[in-house]
């Protein structure tokens, strides 16, 4: 409902689109921020891309399909993604669908950055 | 406490305040609370994406609460689940190409102590749940 | 979005939250939400006390938006109300014993833009009542 | 529901009850606070009663019933009460039922103290 929802604020840096997540990431609000992040991709031509979830206070299993919806489009290209700022329960639930085993877990966006 | 909601996404957010509105009475830890969130949130949301296929149908979570354990039944009256046993298996969607990840049952099996699927073709799903609110019982 | 509590005085709370949680899809401000929250608190505090006379019963309370107006009607199958124009008098009150102040209705009237009251003895009462979230219409 | 309810705190200053509520005040919690009160009066002795309301976060009617009983009760020994730190919610529903027509709102309870 309204007053909740997620916002996305998004920024290139070199060739990385950042993508910091903000709110309840759940199967109504990842409709919205799919797309979001799509446009940006084919915007900025952005070859990786990272997101950020120190501010999501809640996630369901929805969060999955946009983090390998976003590695499978960019992947096309030969990009990569990572993952930065999990705290326990989103680290949980990437974890046990085995998202850590194909997309990188990073401390840090400078590592993320260093790194990708 | 009985709730009917619409399959509109919007509601899932709202299903979650409610049942943890709900299960505040029991005085949950913030983990167990967002246990129960996430599995609400798991099985409100099958119910519009699979159970009406983002049609507009009825919902019902029905809760209560047996001495310090919520039961929580989250009930839709759609296309029901072909293979019960399939459904359950991680990964496994019906739905890919709207990028669910098939790791719904699984999410509600890891974060509830007991997960029932009871469903027919062309009749609808019911879920239910339950979780022992350990805190409460310092 | 329907809900169906026990009439316990520990179901006040929940049913002003879960209303809250609702109308939030309509941004209200902080004011228009005590305003809503206070309206149904009356009203369900008025089920219990008077409709159930404080033994258990069931309470529904069904809530819609039309536009930028939120529709909400609290109801119970009790007593019912001997008379209604008496009960909407300010300081009229059947419980003065329980300290009841007789401003239940008043505060509904005041606070919300419109309040139905539909009972019949031995059946039951419905309040209906609406208030247009002004702040959503920016 | 739990987590939410009403905390009392009582202190005696000179013969004057202090009542400071916190949190929600309806029918439910009425109750408890309405014989906790009662309690303190009568173990106490006192002569006077001033209720704070700074901490309130929600109140309905059910508040007027807890001041106005309260108020009858001390009225018999020759006591008078008082209200302080009303925010303008629990200003305008006691004055819609004319509570301040007969209990006196102070701005802080120095005041009220001095002039009970
Ligand atoms: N309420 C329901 N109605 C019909 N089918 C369902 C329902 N819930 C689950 N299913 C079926 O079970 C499968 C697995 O569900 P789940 O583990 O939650 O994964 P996901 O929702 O990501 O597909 C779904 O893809 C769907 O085919
Ligand atoms: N749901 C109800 N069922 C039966 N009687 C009711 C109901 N609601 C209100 N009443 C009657 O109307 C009177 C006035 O109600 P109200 O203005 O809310 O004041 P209060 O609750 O303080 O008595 C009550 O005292 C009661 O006699």
């Amino acid at each position: 409902m309204g007053g909740v929802g997620l916002q996305t604020s998004i920024e290139m840096i070199n060739n990385n689109l950042v993508v910091a997540l903000d709110g309840e990431l759940d199967h109504h609000t990842a409709k919205e921020v799919r797309e979001e992040i799509d446009k940006a991709i084919n915007r900025e031509n952005a070859k990786n891309i990272v997101f950020d979830f120190k501010k999501v206070r809640f996630m369901d299993s929805s969060g999955i399909g946009v983090v390998i919806g976003r590695f499978k489009k960019i992947k096309e290209y030969g990009g990569q993604a990572g993952v930065i700022n999990l705290n326990d329960r989103v680290h949980k639930i990437f974890k046990m669908s085995g998202l850590l085993n194909i997309i990188k877990y990073y401390e840090t966006k400078e590592e993320a950055l260093e790194n990708l | 406490m009985r709730l009917e909601i619409l399959s509109k996404s919007q509601n899932e957010s709202f299903a979650r305040v409610v049942v943890a509105a709900f299960v505040a009475q029991l005085d949950p830890t913030l983990e167990e609370l967002a246990d129960i969130k996430t599995a609400v949130s798991e099985a409100v949301t099958n119910s519009i994406i699979h159970g009406y296929l983002e049609e507009l149908g009825k919902i019902v979570i029905e809760c209560g609460i047996m001495g310090e354990t919520l039961e929580v039944t989250i009930e839709d009256f759609g296309k029901g689940i072909e293979n019960i046993e399939q459904a359950r298996e991680p990964l496994f969607t019906s739905k890919p190409e709207l990028e669910r990840s098939g790791m719904g049952f699984t999410v509600m099996e890891t974060f509830m102590d007991y997960v029932e699927i009871d469903s027919q073709i062309g009749r609808g799903t019911k879920i239910r749940m339950s979780k022992e609110i350990k805190s409460s019982r310092d």
